[in-house]
């Protein structure tokens, strides 16, 4: 065991906290600044920061240097997920294109792909969505009904896609389309790479119980994208599909502990402010999501051993999700069984205001459905990881 | 041995039941959500309500009302829970009680026709901020006839004409006090609930006028208690119920990886589950409110496994709802979240699940 | 409402506390009594008080007077299962015959069955066992394996049953026996009452991880049994086994919430011995063993409505077995999380004794195996009362 | 970052299995099981342990020990667990280390290396019935060298010839003390576990004389409770991995209804839930012994969350393991039941889940 970092990475920390501190205004620490923020407001805010932090070499921390990135070590990248939580760092709006995309592409792009794509993405001057869910096809995807018709060099796409992360502000989406008329499940489907500015493209926002639309709905009516654009082979979208949810790593367990302990500091702080922290009852229950944070913190620095080895990881995702997920939303949970009827108000005391918590609260229903639901995730550590019969 | 409802009480159910679904579907719910600034005491609901006899079923006869008892009060709790209806209907009827419970003659003849018509909306106020749902929790102070303190959370605080008070008097005893809307010293803020089917808010009494209710010692504080918590528990059933009812008509049509979620043995050991969990708070409630109507020597354990068993199932199966309605049920198009917030916000009132189990240690230890 | 029984009943109430008061000696009433006597001791003792309750009226309460019943009303059967409980009388010995086979042969029994059977039943001269399970077939009742083969007006029989309670005294036992040669599943088995005093019988203890041996095993070497000596038709002994396990009515509910209310109220006189009952932990897990234990209660008075109304309990009697045997189990895991390290000692104090603890503890986890497991209830609750898919 | 075993401890892990399969399995197990009134302490065994290290792992160089770490032993803990192994080595190794935490140049001399050899069972007294395991549940004083009082449950006190004891002395301080057996006063009275795999006893001290540990002060019992934890969730952790494993493997095959009883969805829901649940328990023992070997100031959050979490998975594990054996897990001649009661004698040893938990809270709120 030895659960240091290096000097190099070490050393990278330091830089890296000096630069946050120097660049983070402090409105961004308050609780639920963002949320007073309008839609367009946050956006504008957070991919000009992208841009800024990309000038100053801490974007793309683990890419190569050759495609704009910092050519650091995992351990680099875990100590850049802890540090920007820990700074109040907003997350990335490009995270589902920086997180899935660029590796494939790095992987099975042509050079062309590369060199067009890869760039522009870090430096937040093209965001990109991910078109994979639709209305029929949720933890199912090759249920997929997007189709796309070869007209020329180009395929005509009709469908709808829904659980677009960023819709409303997206520039291209990464897509599985349906492109061998009659095929069925996973096959004869192609990973196609669309322009969201183009008529036959229109995003919905997608309100959720919340209040929020974190998500949106794209359509595609007769929308034209050249069959050039295809990541990985026409007719191997699932393949394509596959490898690109691969880089699903859990490495970033490091800075979603981070976030989630805070949180966890902040329903305590309101326990304490509401009379509760002393009850019994309650503090079992928080203690009891403790527990759980701490394991996936356990869990973080195993899976980066894992990558440091270069070991596959293989299912492994599977329990890194049901552990994060889980562990969050039963978090929530106890926000609400500890605070009792105070946790349903916004404002139960004229100077609390615990919005910012519902937003939290509600959204922690969200994380155990997209992302394959933890039913599915319980499936896959059943069948691939116990060896259980199908 | 006959546990169960009789043929009128099943009739009762079905007309309030089919009575929403006509005049006051999830529709028209969603108005009332989608307007948070409204007062969310749609009229049309309420003297609909008042027509049917909703109100007035626990009103004694001689003041117009039913005189009916809890088992048939908590029939229409069950069904206002499963229409996920707003409204201050709990609240006014809580009013009435406390009044036939402690009030004297002459405050019941002033209070409860009104009450029982739907021309007065009254309310309850029972507890403070953080307090617990005993006795314990208040935190108005009354002397001289005069309130000070607050009370937090009062469902429907901006509507109710009439508001019954808990206060403890300078000897440490609590007590039921009657304050009109609009007395002197009365301020009254929205608290913002993220449940859309109600209004909550908080009151502060700085030297507000009361009347005390004749008979409003610390036994009618209890007694007050244990209806609330057993007429909260009935709504929190019906939405177990109805979350539960409709996940499992969605599961059993809709398609994932070739065949029927609900086919999914995972999910149904859930649905199962949940099926019997809500069925024995259905048992627990109907126990509860038979036991108050006939003065059960066993009523107090009989309220905290309602109170504790109904908020468990509500809590599960609203959770259960969005997780099994995957995606869809997560957006506010969807109803999911009217069943799931009003399970939450209703969950720790009169006494959380926790709180019922305390209560039922101290009783049988 | 009304949760009242009538006048008569409670006329037979008093009647029935008035004997039992007088016919239970006092040394039945001290907890564990029943472990310091041998299993022959025991099983005599049992014998012989069935026979005093049979001769004073107080046996087969619901049964027809000319079964040699009482002719009662479900209400007094429930008054007679919770005032035994309440007075520790033991269970009777002939548990599986009385509630299972008895109503059956009622039912679809024939004549010189009826007149057979049924009074040496009663009165405790012939004990009978059930033979269902089998090592390869536990929750698959249709995979019996055990074949009789016919030779002459006799069936030829060889094969194993196990889990059968009260093997080492049984002189008869129903039996699912596969005889049709070459047959499947739910076809060709039939109902066999089959002598188990013949040599081709052998009953053998089935230890359980209590030290324990409620349960047995019985084994088949050719013994015989005239063909006329079935349940039901030839050929039919699922339909009869159906029959058979639909009198399992759960309205014994009254007589069980008696017993395991008694449990908790035992359980914490041990929390308050050892100092734990002032544990807010403890007293919210003792709680929530009560909430069920109080829900089972009123659903035993539910159950007893329907029946008294003459309806079908059908499927529901898959969440009574649910209900009873999770609640049960909880209770027990409640002592064992209360006690803490004391609970997992015979003799903690000098003075305490906690074996007879221990012997419900362990039993506790048979009650969601036995009798359809836990997870073949929750099947057919969420299949035949849900309407769930197959 | 490196959070893993070494090659060394896998290869030192992989010994003690291999021994254990070889030389002590489970039929040996069984014999000590179904020998109740025996010392339940086979020297096969114990020589075979002692001749891998096992006793002296924790043990310094000087004093003839490996002068490994937590991580070390935890290996062996496990390993332990995992083969239900009977004996005191849990209560050896605290002995052991009360001595190198707490005690001076000549004890250490004196007793470490005999108990690193095993030529010298070492047992501790750390509480007293229903007491906790922080060092306010010790019911023995210390008066003038001489201890009064009890302690519960100890393990293998029969055999130990040498027993840590925590004593209060008269300025209410806890402390640890030296006694041997065969000391005046010293009674020890059999318990009996239903875990098979131990034997517990009661100690009563009446005049007995002991020596105090140099520095064993509150300090060194804390420190000596801390590690007692990390190394009973470890051999949890090996139990829980062991049973689930066994479940998963009978359940492969074993069908029912013409398929594999694994096949089902809802136990390969709980199997999965289990085996993340044990994984996040082993990961907890690791981190919590490799804080204790650097003195990691999050150090008491650590051992509070492994000790809760391994005792939680191993008590689902061992439950479900019973269960999906369906029926042959319930009988005695399964192997089953081992695994189940030793999970449970073990669960509440240095600290209950729930205790563990309401440490947390107090390090965290």
């Amino acid at each position: 065991m030895d659960l240091t970092y290096t000097a190099e990475e070490e050393q990278f920390r330091q830089e890296l906290r000096t630069w946050l501190a120097e660049n983070i205004p402090t409105e961004w620490t308050r609780p639920g600044y963002w949320a007073t923020l309008s839609d367009t407001e946050s956006f504008e805010k957070r991919r000009e920061w992208e841009a800024r932090k990309t000038a100053a070499g801490f974007s793309g921390i683990q890419w190569p240097v050759e495609y704009g990135g910092r050519g650091g070590t995992p351990g680099m990248k875990a100590i850049y997920d802890e540090e920007t939580v820990r700074a109040h760092a907003p997350q990335t709006v490009n995270v589902l294109g920086l997180t899935f995309l660029a590796p494939t592409i790095m992987a099975i792009g042509t050079e062309e792909q590369k060199a067009e794509i890869i760039g522009p993405m870090l430096r937040n001057e093209v965001i990109w969505c991910q078109g994979f869910s639709e209305p029929g096809a949720g933890s199912d995807l090759a249920a997929v009904a997007t189709r796309g018709v070869l007209d020329g060099d180009e395929y005509v796409v009709n469908g709808q896609k829904i659980w677009t992360t960023n819709a409303m502000h997206g520039d291209k989406i990464f897509t599985i389309v349906r492109t061998e008329a009659g095929s069925e499940k996973h096959k004869g489907l192609s990973m196609l790479l669309i322009d969201m500015n183009q008529p036959g493209v229109e995003a919905r926002p997608l309100k959720q119980m919340s209040g929020a639309s974190e998500f949106g709905e794209v359509f595609f009516t007769d929308a034209r994208v050249k069959a050039t654009d295809c990541l990985g082979e026409i007719g191997q979208g699932w393949r394509t599909a596959m490898l690109l949810l691969s880089f699903e790593r859990g490495a970033s367990g490091v800075g979603q502990y981070t976030e989630f302990r805070r949180q966890y500091d902040d329903i305590v702080a309101q326990a304490k402010r509401f009379g509760r922290a002393d009850d019994p009852v309650a503090r079992q229950e928080l203690a009891r999501c403790l527990v759980e944070l701490e394991c996936l913190r356990y869990h973080a620095m195993h899976i980066l051993t894992q990558v440091e080895q270069g070991k596959d990881l293989g299912s492994e995702s599977s329990m890194t999700k049901l552990q994060w997920s889980e562990a969050f939303q039963d978090l929530w949970e106890a926000f609400e069984h500890v605070l009792g009827p105070e946790a349903t108000l916004a404002a139960p005391r004229p100077d609390v205001d615990l919005s910012p918590f519902h937003a939290q609260d509600h959204w922690s229903r969200s994380v155990t459905i997209w992302g394959g639901s933890s039913q599915v995730q319980r499936n896959i550590v059943a069948e691939r990881v116990l060896g259980l019969p199908r | 041995m006959f546990f169960a409802l009789t043929d009128e009480q099943q009739a009762f159910a079905s007309t309030v039941t089919e009575f929403l679904a006509d005049r006051f579907d999830l529709e028209a719910v969603r108005g009332v959500v989608e307007d948070p600034d409204g007062d969310g005491h749609p009229l049309t609901l309420w003297k609909g309500l008042a027509d049917q006899g909703a109100l007035a079923v626990l009103v004694p006869e001689e003041h117009d009302g039913l005189g009916l008892g809890l088992v048939d009060a908590q029939v229409v709790a069950r069904a206002l829970g499963a229409g996920v209806a707003p409204g201050p209907w709990l609240a006014t009827v809580l009013a009435a009680e406390a009044l036939r419970i402690a009030g004297s003659a002459e405050q019941q003849s002033r209070w409860l026709p009104a009450l029982a018509a739907g021309e007065t909306v009254g309310t309850v106020a029972l507890r403070g901020e953080g307090g617990a749902w005993d006795g314990s929790g208040i935190t108005v102070d009354v002397n001289d006839g005069r309130l000070n303190g607050s009370a937090s959370p009062v469902d429907y605080p901006a509507v109710a004409g009439l508001i019954v008070v808990a206060a403890t008097d300078a000897s440490g005893t609590p007590g039921l006090y009657l304050v009109e809307a609009g007395a002197s010293g009365l301020t009254v803020r929205d608290q913002h609930t993220y449940d859309g089917t109600a209004r909550v808010g908080a009151l502060e009494f700085a030297d507000t006028p009361a009347e005390p209710l004749a008979s409003g010692d610390t036994v009618a504080v209890q007694a007050l208690l244990a209806r609330g918590a057993v007429l909260n528990a009935a709504d929190l059933v019906g939405v177990a119920r109805e979350a539960l009812t409709r996940t499992v008509a969605y599961d059993r049509d809709r398609n994932q990886f070739g065949v029927p979620v609900g086919s999914f043995q995972a999910l149904k050991h859930a649905l199962a589950d949940l099926h019997v969990a809500v069925t024995m708070a259905e048992h627990a409630v109907l126990f509860a409110a038979h036991a108050l109507d006939t003065d059960d020597p066993g009523t107090a354990i009989a309220v905290a496994v309602a109170g504790s068993k109904a908020s468990d199932a509500a809590w599960n199966a609203t959770g259960a709802m969005i997780q099994f309605f995957g995606g869809i049920g997560f957006t506010w198009e969807h109803e999911a979240h009217f069943f799931y917030k009003r399970a939450r916000r209703r969950a720790p009132l009169f006494g959380s699940s926790a709180e019922h189990r305390e209560a039922l240690a101290a009783l049988t230890f």
